[in-house]
């Protein structure tokens, strides 16, 4: 349904863009309806970029998004409306989405203007009723009520309800629950997951693993804006080969195990090298470069030039695609 | 006995009246001890957190005591509690990425501050690059502006600002919050490495992540609407929680190997009461699954089990 | 300053809108500083409006005896010419305020237009929009005007206003630039343009209003900097050519004079005139950030 | 940083080009002949006055195309050449200006320099102390809603003529000529101190006013309390404010720069003080293109490099600036 | 040149001066009201923007004229006088020398009269009627005309000033005529001491011939000519006592005579009109415009206008109306008493409606205003310069008065220059203008009033286009008749007055006085009606030697200091 090919994204610093920086380093994804696909990465690795060039908010700097199979980055105007009306975003700060100087009902009442004028207010509330209740909230909980009224988990599901109110096919959810408290987010993921069955395409980006895992079917992992494994998320969490995911799954904190105590993952040697095609595991000659204890590392100055085109992903087993190590 | 903290209460002045973010909070802290704080937003966590170092103009002190190693912190004035901060009790704020002068490079900025407290500098700046190297940064961050240097990295400065004259409690608010995974645990670890190598006697850490806490935490405390509910070791607090919003809190917590399709877990329906003009008897009433007509009266915080208190009539 | 500071720390169980508003008045009315310059800024309104139906004298037709001071017939003494000074003191605030209205309106319109969009759209826009902003900056203003009135053979009130209005609007370009900046950050622009809608609605219905109390309180600093820079321009005979202003009452006060021939009625008038309005909009003006801005609040 | 300075450096460039170049075209705009209203005031025969029309219009550089008048003006700009001042034929432009510019510096600078550093110190000093917040900084607002001109009139009706304290106009005593002796000096001083007092005590009050707020702001900044959370005393923190405060002032600074130029001009009319402001004044009345171009000239550069010298400051005191993500300072 | 203006040093020694530092106040004489802007030049060619006192005190003329006494008196000539109708002989005074030692010659002279070849000279018509200026011996020069202009030439020969033909022969034309000359070499009473932004100061020339030679000792041992900065400045100055002699139009000034007022202030007249006249201002109607291309409408107007009120109340009584013929006083023996009774007129608005009314000046649409004959409605500017604020009192005051009468006038204040523009191109309605001063002839007014032909472009003079070929042969004939024969004159004046107030192509509204305020604290015997000292007190360029020169001779230190 949605595909991402070859997709980069460079931001110019300085005087008239002398100066750039890499943001998203040559993605290819793919999301097919139904499915989750959860991008997962530190804070700076492009996740968002991703998000927003999807959402047409940022401009690709080269690649292509396509979505049902056409080109979305040349839409404008009444395209992209009508884009808009199938492709729609959800963000990290519930509270920071709605304007502060209007009632929730405003963000509803865009969506109500800009695409569904012809709506009979009758109709019109009664698909609203219809799709709160689809998200869980009590129409007269929320409705008329000012965004510092409600809590973000229902600051969220309304946003997702808006969303729903279109045509809607595919979803960015971005960092949508990480701001929500612990008792309310389980609620929006589990909200998630029904869209899901209903036929939806959703991008759950995050930084929590056991978020991204809980939810979803394919699992993308981020790093300095370029793919270091991807595949389904059983897959990647249950046989991570690149040393960062490891990494990254390593410093997850458990309720029920601590740091150190959990049994270390046994890792499976990563291909090194550029050789394509399949590789079984265990291949010898695989580099287990040692990732320094992440974190503890400095990141001050992440400016990077774009080294070229880089190397292919390998897929080492069904649907489960590594970086080659050594570079990244 | 560090640190006891005896039914203490703090409010907010606001037009409306009190907002009753701490309504009487009791326990203690050994020597030692990493104690957890956990809660929903709002909870008055960094409320307590505050109070234990400076009540600022628009909290109200209104009652209760501290006393630390046996002496009484001087809570309501603040002249005098001046003298105890950063010697006795110390910070690292929710704010860590705001919290240092962005005009001052680091090393300038401890040297400011040691000496406007009487302290020469000299005495204490190798333990500063000690430390430092500790938590692994290299000591040319004296050298930087806070500016330059990524959250993690600010996150951890300001730890090792704040515990730099060995406190006797230091209060560590959301360190983790605004990291990612990796960076979290880094930080979370030098806090247990602070606590191991006696630099800071007692240690409060608040978070909304229990997982966190699980990690670094000897005993977790559960805050709900102004109240402490429920507090134990660790292990008690994870595996025999005794209050139903602490066991809701943990059931709503996915982790790795849970997934959506397997294993639906869900969250608390509801929302915490306004502090403003809280509803008497129990707070959680409205949105306990075990409510029953006795919590109409308010529930006293006591020991159910051997170290571990809960505030719920049926715990 | 971000936008922040303009939002009350929320309060869960209570209607944050309307206790917003009750809370700004509760403030307001509290507040001395705004109650100070409110009232002298609301006294010389009246003064300006109802000022000129106290007095039969035309401002400028010579009407009484010359160089009279104060006195019950003349109540600020009269001109040279005898000219009524009081007379052309109600009519010159009134000419004050419109100087100030318009021109602090021209400036807050084109300010606003130049920092939207910089603000909103960023980058090589931002990039250009600073240089303009930059050489309006350091232009100066009397060189334009000159030409200004070589072309025009009377200049009107109304010319002035439009000229200070077109040249005094960098600052705040500037200062709503960097508020439209931070606003633009917030998730909310990125939702209204995934509902469709167009910059132009974006920028007016959704970042302006959450600014407004910004875009208020910047006018009021135009206003009062407008009236300013009207006098100066006055002062130096680039004023109106038609008509009465304070800035033009001083200047024929020291034409003629008035300081050599102990005159004090006809040339302290009009400068505490100036002085009381801007200084009531200044004083306003840190009234209405204490009121708006909870930091600033003293308990 | 060296990035920075060459942006800022192409940035300020550009502007110069721009804004000398509208400098260049105003005058040009204007109907009317600068020649003929110059022969206007020569008692002259009309048969004279068409040769002498065409001799000077010759020598203004008026009789070839506009577009080669703006070639010749940016070649002999650049040599350093402003042409030739009409009014105060035949003196070149550049040393008219250059013979001005010492006052206006010497009354701009300090006034400048001084209302500033003085006013930022006591609106640091009264924020946030009741008292002084209540009783001084009213008057504060008052003298920042003063216009220049009046201000000084008040300084010159009262010291000037009633009490006979100070001189009403001039640079000097009539009666001096310049030299290094005490007299001499002493006469300077006091010719420069009143219209330098309604220069600095206008900017004295807007300082005071925006140093007491930004104080404000600054205290509350999570950096304050953190110190204070550690113990620091007010002391302390006050200071850091203060530095932090100053940021914003210095940018204020680079902005009200034109601003103050326009009031410094005003305030030399007023006193008949000999700078640039009434070389301007008079060659508005004199239709004195040249002259204007090149005064504006002036101030268009200084108001520039003030710029520029404010933004390297800036710089230098903010390292926030440094990393060279942000794109402007303001 | 030099720009170096704040150096004390060079000239003030050289002239074997003392006095670097400080001038003695008794020994200095302050004058200010003619320099508007920093000395610039003390070339004597630019008459309209030379450094005050560079033609009189340093570069004199060969005869000084005396308007008030219409006496010419020989200066750097002993004599001059026309051997035939068309010869001019010119003797000269032996003796003089120029401040660099070197003899003032009869070459001097010749080189001087000579400048007129230059086309960017100020006087090149003077060749077109001076065929030859030859010098007989070291103190003769023979002038021989083509067309003998005597009025022009006695104009010219009191009016222009002589150059060392030793320094000045070898310069260009750029510097003769236009050159910054900042060293000036010359004749007079005065040296150049030192200048700077705002002022201009000359010390005594010690060795000056006319103390010998006539008796004339010029008292302040400096002359500090301060640079205008305005005229309240002025007022404060003179009130204060830091300068002397104001040439400053002072508004209010006449408030502040006398002796009880404590100032030690003192003008000319010690009533109303206070000043000497110095020129005429008068109202220029566009007379190729309708409606002002009917002498009936201009005579409506003139009759409409309240010039008593203006010099009233504009003026505080400081200036007195014109004569309808608009003569200076000075040439009051020129106007022909019996033309002004018959033809004259004055502020009359009825007689101004009943002008119109006669003439089919209609008010068609009863709002009080005449229409045109032709229906179309009459609404005329009057346009003053922006700043010239007495003026632009005064243009209230016609507009005001002159809707009283019916004729709807407004007044628009557009900035000199491009009035001077509007008003040279023939773009105006009314204007007010007062560009002739006063001079030793009638003639000079008549060729501002008549000159012709009509230009595209009316520089000097005539600005109303009005086309009167018959008035323009009596200018010439005037032109022509020699100094000697007033009578002569009258006949001709009396001619051209007849034409003036039938067909009124200009309205002559007052007489703009010859602005001077003296403080008496430093130096008394100033120039009165009534005292011994009756010459011009004015530092005007063109002035000094109408006379005002002498007036230095005549000023006495005041007793004491106070
Ligand atoms: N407009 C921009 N101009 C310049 N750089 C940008 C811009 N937007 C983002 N970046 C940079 O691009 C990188 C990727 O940013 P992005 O927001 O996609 O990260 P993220 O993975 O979403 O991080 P987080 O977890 O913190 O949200 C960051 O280093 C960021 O600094
Ligand atoms: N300055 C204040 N004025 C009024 N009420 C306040 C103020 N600060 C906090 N509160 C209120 O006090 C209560 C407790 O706040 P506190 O900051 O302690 O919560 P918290 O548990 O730290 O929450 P979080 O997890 O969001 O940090 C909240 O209801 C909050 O609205
Ligand atoms: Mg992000
Ligand atoms: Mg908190």
């Amino acid at each position: 349904m949605l595909r991402l090919d070859h997709v980069s994204k460079s931001f110019g610093l300085g005087a008239f863009g002398s100066r750039s920086f890499l943001a998203v380093d040559d993605v290819s994804l793919r999301v097919a309806p139904g499915e989750v696909v959860s991008l997962i990465g530190e804070s700076g690795s492009g996740k968002s970029t991703i998000g927003k060039m999807i959402l047409r908010l940022l401009p690709v700097s080269s690649g292509s998004i396509t979505f049902q199979g056409e080109d979305v980055s040349t839409h404008t105007g009444k395209a992209l409306k009508a884009y808009y009306r199938r492709v729609q975003g959800v963000f990290q700060d519930p509270f920071s989405s709605y304007n502060p100087i209007f009632t929730v009902d405003h963000a509803l009442d865009l969506v109500r203007r800009e695409y569904l004028g012809d709506l009979s207010g009758q109709e019109w509330r009664r698909r609203l009723t219809s799709v709160l209740e689809t998200v869980s909230i009590n129409a007269g909980e929320v409705l008329g009520k000012y965004p510092h009224q409600l809590s973000g988990g229902q600051l969220q599901r309304l946003l997702i309800a808006r969303a729903l109110m279109l045509d809607l096919r595919f979803l960015v959810a971005d960092e949508i629950i990480s701001m929500l408290d612990a008792s309310t987010r389980i609620d929006v993921l589990n909200l998630l997951g029904d869209l899901k069955t209903r036929g939806l395409g959703i991008l759950f980006i995050t930084h929590d693993l056991s978020l991204g895992n809980y939810i979803s079917d394919r699992t993308v992992i981020l790093r300095h804006g370029a793919v270091v494994e991807m595949g389904a998320t059983g897959l990647v969490f249950g046989n991570p080969c690149h040393p960062y995911t490891r990494a990254l799954l390593s410093a997850v904190p458990q309720l029920h195990a601590r740091w150190g105590a959990a049994p270390e993952q046994q890792a499976p040697p990563v291909p090194g090298g550029s050789a394509p095609g399949r590789q079984a595991p265990g291949t010898p000659g695989a580099t287990t470069t040692a990732v320094p204890p992440a974190g503890l590392v400095a990141t001050v100055e992440r400016s990077r030039t774009a080294p070229g085109r880089r190397a292919a992903l390998v897929e080492i087993e069904d649907d489960h695609f590594v970086a080659p190590t050594g570079n990244g | 006995m560090s640190v006891q903290v005896k039914d203490l209460k703090v409010y907010y002045r606001t037009l409306r009246g009190d907002v009753r973010a701490l309504d009487g909070a009791s326990f203690t802290i050994a020597d030692g001890e990493i104690m957890g704080l956990a809660g929903e937003s709002g909870c008055g966590k960094s409320t307590l957190g505050r109070s234990l170092i400076a009540i600022d103009g628009r909290m109200r002190y209104v009652g209760g005591s501290v006393s630390l190693d046996g002496a009484a912190l001087p809570l309501d004035d603040q002249a005098a509690m001046a003298r105890h901060r950063f010697t006795a009790v110390s910070l690292v704020p929710q704010y860590a990425m705001s919290a240092m002068n962005p005009t001052r490079k680091i090393g300038k900025l401890v040297t400011d501050l040691l000496r406007s407290r009487g302290i020469a500098p000299d005495t204490v700046l190798g333990e500063f690059r000690r430390r430092l190297e500790l938590v692994g940064l290299s000591t040319d961050v004296l050298a930087r502006y806070p500016i330059e240097l990524s959250g993690g990295m600010k996150q951890r400065v300001v730890m090792v600002i704040s515990t730099l004259l060995d406190p006797s409690l230091l209060v560590a608010d959301e360190i983790t919050s605004a990291l990612d995974v990796s960076t979290q645990k880094a930080v979370a670890e030098a806090v247990v490495e602070f606590r191991d190598r006696g630099f800071v006697a007692s240690t409060i850490v608040i978070t909304h992540d229990l997982s966190i806490l699980v990690q670094m935490a000897d005993s977790i405390m559960i805050m709900y609407a102004g109240k402490p509910v429920e507090r134990a070791s660790t292990d008690a607090v994870v595996s025999s929680s005794r209050h139903p919003y602490t066991r809701l809190l943990l059931s709503s917590l996915p982790e790795v190997g849970v997934r959506y399709e397997e294993h639906r877990l869900s969250g608390i329906a509801g929302r915490p009461p306004s502090l403003l003009n809280p509803p008497p008897g129990c707070r959680f009433r409205d949105r306990c699954p075990l409510a029953f007509a006795k919590c109409a009266e308010e529930p006293p915080f006591v020991e159910v089990a051997p170290g571990h208190s809960a505030a719920c009539w049926k715990a | 300053m971000t936008d922040a500071n303009l939002m009350t720390v929320p309060d869960a169980a209570a209607d944050p809108a309307r206790r917003k508003r009750s809370e700004a008045l509760y403030f307001a009315v509290r507040n001395p500083k705004l109650i100070v310059g409110g009232t002298v800024l609301v006294a010389l309104l009246l003064l300006a409006i109802v000022g000129p139906y106290l007095t039969d004298n035309p401002p400028n037709d010579y009407v009484g005896p010359k160089a009279s001071p104060p006195s019950g017939d003349y109540w600020f003494g009269t001109t040279t010419f005898g000219q009524d000074v009081f007379s052309q003191f109600v009519h010159g605030l009134r000419t004050t305020f419109v100087v100030g209205v318009l021109g602090g309106g021209i400036a807050a319109l084109i300010g606003m237009a130049v920092g939207f969009t910089a603000g909103y759209r960023g980058g090589r826009v931002d990039e250009f929009l600073n240089m303009v902003t930059n050489i309006v900056l350091v232009i100066p203003t009397l060189a334009v005007l000159l030409v200004v009135s070589a072309y025009l053979k009377a200049r009107g009130v109304l010319v002035e206003g439009l000229f200070v209005g077109f040249t005094s609007w960098p600052w705040a370009a500037r200062a709503i630039r960097a508020q439209t900046f931070s606003l633009t950050a917030r998730d909310f622009v990125d939702l209204a343009r995934l509902s469709g809608l167009r910059t132009r609605r974006i920028i007016f219905r959704e970042i302006a209003p959450n600014m407004s109390s910004y875009l208020v309180m910047t006018w009021i600093l135009l206003f009062g900097g407008s009236i300013l820079i009207a006098a100066t321009l006055d002062f130096i005979g680039l004023g109106p050519t038609n008509g009465t202003s304070l800035g033009l009452m001083m200047n024929n006060a020291v034409l003629w004079s008035a300081l050599q021939l102990g005159m004090w009625w006809w040339f302290i008038p009009p400068g505490l005139g100036i002085t009381a309005v801007v200084g009531g909009l200044y004083i306003m003006n840190v009234g209405l950030d204490e009121v708006f801005n909870p930091r600033l609040r003293e308990l | 940083m060296r990035r920075y300075f060459t942006r800022k450096f192409l940035i300020y460039l550009l502007t110069f080009f721009f804004a000398v170049s509208i400098d260049w075209a105003i005058p040009r705009f204007m109907p009317g002949d600068p020649v003929q209203s110059m022969l206007s005031r020569a008692a002259l025969h009309p048969e004279s006055a068409t040769a002498m029309y065409d001799y000077y219009s010759n020598s203004f550089g008026l009789d070839v195309p506009i577009w080669r008048q703006y070639l010749n003006f940016w070649g002999s700009l650049l040599q350093g050449d402003l042409g030739t001042s009409v009014w105060l034929y035949p003196q070149p432009v550049s040393s008219v200006i250059a013979n001005a510019i010492p006052y206006t510096l010497a009354l701009m600078l300090p006034a400048i320099l001084l209302s500033w550093w003085a006013g930022n110190s006591f609106g640091a000093f009264a924020a946030r102390r009741k008292w002084l917040d209540n009783t001084a900084l009213p008057f504060a607002y008052i003298l920042n809603s003063m216009p220049y001109m009046w201000l000084g009139i008040l300084l010159a009706w009262l010291l000037g003529s009633v009490l006979d304290i100070f001189p009403l106009s001039g640079g000097y005593g009539y009666g001096l000529q310049p030299e290094w002796s005490l007299e001499f000096i002493g006469s300077l001083l006091k010719h420069w101190f009143l219209p330098f007092a309604s220069l600095f005590l206008v900017g004295f009050g807007g300082w005071a006013i925006g140093m007491r707020n930004l104080i404000i702001y600054e205290l509350e900044s999570d950096y304050s309390h953190y110190l204070t959370a550690l113990g620091a005393p007010q002391r302390l923190i006050r200071r850091y404010a203060f530095r932090n405060a100053m940021l914003p002032q210095v940018t204020g600074l680079a902005l009200q720069i034109g601003v103050i130029v326009a009031g410094a001009l005003v305030t030399e009319i007023v006193f008949s003080y000999p700078g640039l402001g009434n070389l301007i004044l008079q060659a508005i009345n004199n239709e004195d293109y040249f002259l204007l171009q090149g005064a504006f000239l002036f101030i268009i550069i200084g108001v520039l490099i003030a710029n520029f010298v404010i933004d390297m400051v800036y710089v230098l005191v903010d390292p926030r600036t440094r990393t060279g993500m942000r794109g402007a300072t303001s | 040149t030099s720009s170096d203006n704040s150096d004390p040093e060079p000239v003030g020694s050289t002239g074997g001066n003392a006095a670097v530092g400080s001038y003695p106040r008794a020994e200095t004489l302050y004058t200010t009201g003619t320099q508007y802007g920093p000395p610039s030049n003390w070339n004597p060619l630019m008459n309209w923007t030379y450094a005050t006192g560079t033609v009189g005190l340093v570069y004199e003329t060969l005869f000084l004229y005396d308007p008030q006494a219409d006496k010419y008196q020989p200066w750097l000539a002993e004599s001059g006088e026309w051997k035939d109708k068309t010869t001019y002989e010119l003797k000269l005074r032996s003796g003089i020398t120029w401040t660099d030692g070197k003899p003032f010659t009869a070459d001097d002279v010749v080189y001087t009269v000579q400048l007129c070849k230059l086309p960017s000279s100020t006087y090149s018509t003077l060749c077109t009627w001076l065929k030859s200026a030859e010098a007989v011996d070291k103190s003769t020069v023979k002038f021989t005309f083509s067309k003998a202009n005597y009025q022009e030439w006695a104009n010219w020969v009191y009016n222009n000033p002589i150059l060392p033909a030793h320094l000045w022969k070898s310069r260009s034309e750029n510097e003769t005529t236009s050159g910054a000359n900042d060293k000036p070499v010359g004749t007079g009473p005065y040296k150049y001491l030192t200048h700077s932004q705002d002022r201009q100061v000359w010390v005594k020339n010690d060795g000056w011939w006319g103390a010998e030679q006539l008796d004339v000792a010029p008292k302040p041992k400096y002359i500090v000519d301060i640079v205008n900065g305005s005229n309240n400045v002025a007022l404060g100055l003179v009130l204060q006592g830091s300068v002397d002699l104001s040439n400053n139009f002072l508004p209010g000034v006449s408030k502040l005579l006398g002796k009880d007022s404590g100032y030690g202030l003192e003008t000319y007249y010690d009533k109303p009109p206070y000043m000497l006249s110095a020129n005429t201002a008068w109202l220029v109607t566009n007379n190729t415009k309708k409606p002002m291309d009917d002498p009936a409408f201009r005579r409506a107007l003139a009759h409409a206008v309240d010039t008593q009120q203006i010099a009233k109340v504009v003026y505080g009584d400081m200036v007195a109306p014109a004569d309808p013929t608009g003569l200076l006083p000075i040439w009051d023996k020129y106007v022909d008493k019996n033309v002004t009774r018959e033809l004259g007129f004055s502020y009359d608005p009825a007689k101004a409606r009943s002008i119109l009314a006669d003439a089919g000046y209609k008010n068609t649409d009863g709002n009080g205003m005449v229409a045109n004959k032709d229906g179309s409605k009459i609404k005329l500017t009057l346009m003053v310069p922006n700043g010239w604020t007495d003026w632009m009192e005064a243009a209230k005051m016609i507009a005001q008065s002159a809707k009283a009468a019916g004729i709807d006038i407004t007044t628009a204040t557009p900035d000199y220059n491009s009035l001077v523009d509007s008003r040279n191109s023939g773009k105006f309605d009314l204007v007010i203008n007062n560009d002739q001063q006063m001079s030793n002839t009638p003639w000079t007014y008549y060729n501002y009033v008549f000159r012709q032909p009509i230009a595209e472009q009316q520089t000097a003079g005539n600005f109303g286009r009005y086309s009167n070929a018959k008035a323009w042969k009596l200018v010439n004939e005037l032109d022509a008749t020699e100094v000697t024969d007033l009578e002569g004159m009258k006949g001709i004046t009396s001619k051209l007055q007849r034409i003036q107030l039938t067909d009124m192509p200009i309205i002559p509204l007052w007489y703009n006085g010859l602005w001077s305020q003296y403080n008496n604290s430093v130096w008394t015997n100033w120039p009165s009606a009534s005292g011994s000292n009756h010459y011009l007190p004015t530092t005007w360029r063109g002035y000094w030697q109408l006379d005002s020169i002498l007036m230095l001779d005549q000023l006495k230190p005041a007793a004491a200091k106070k």
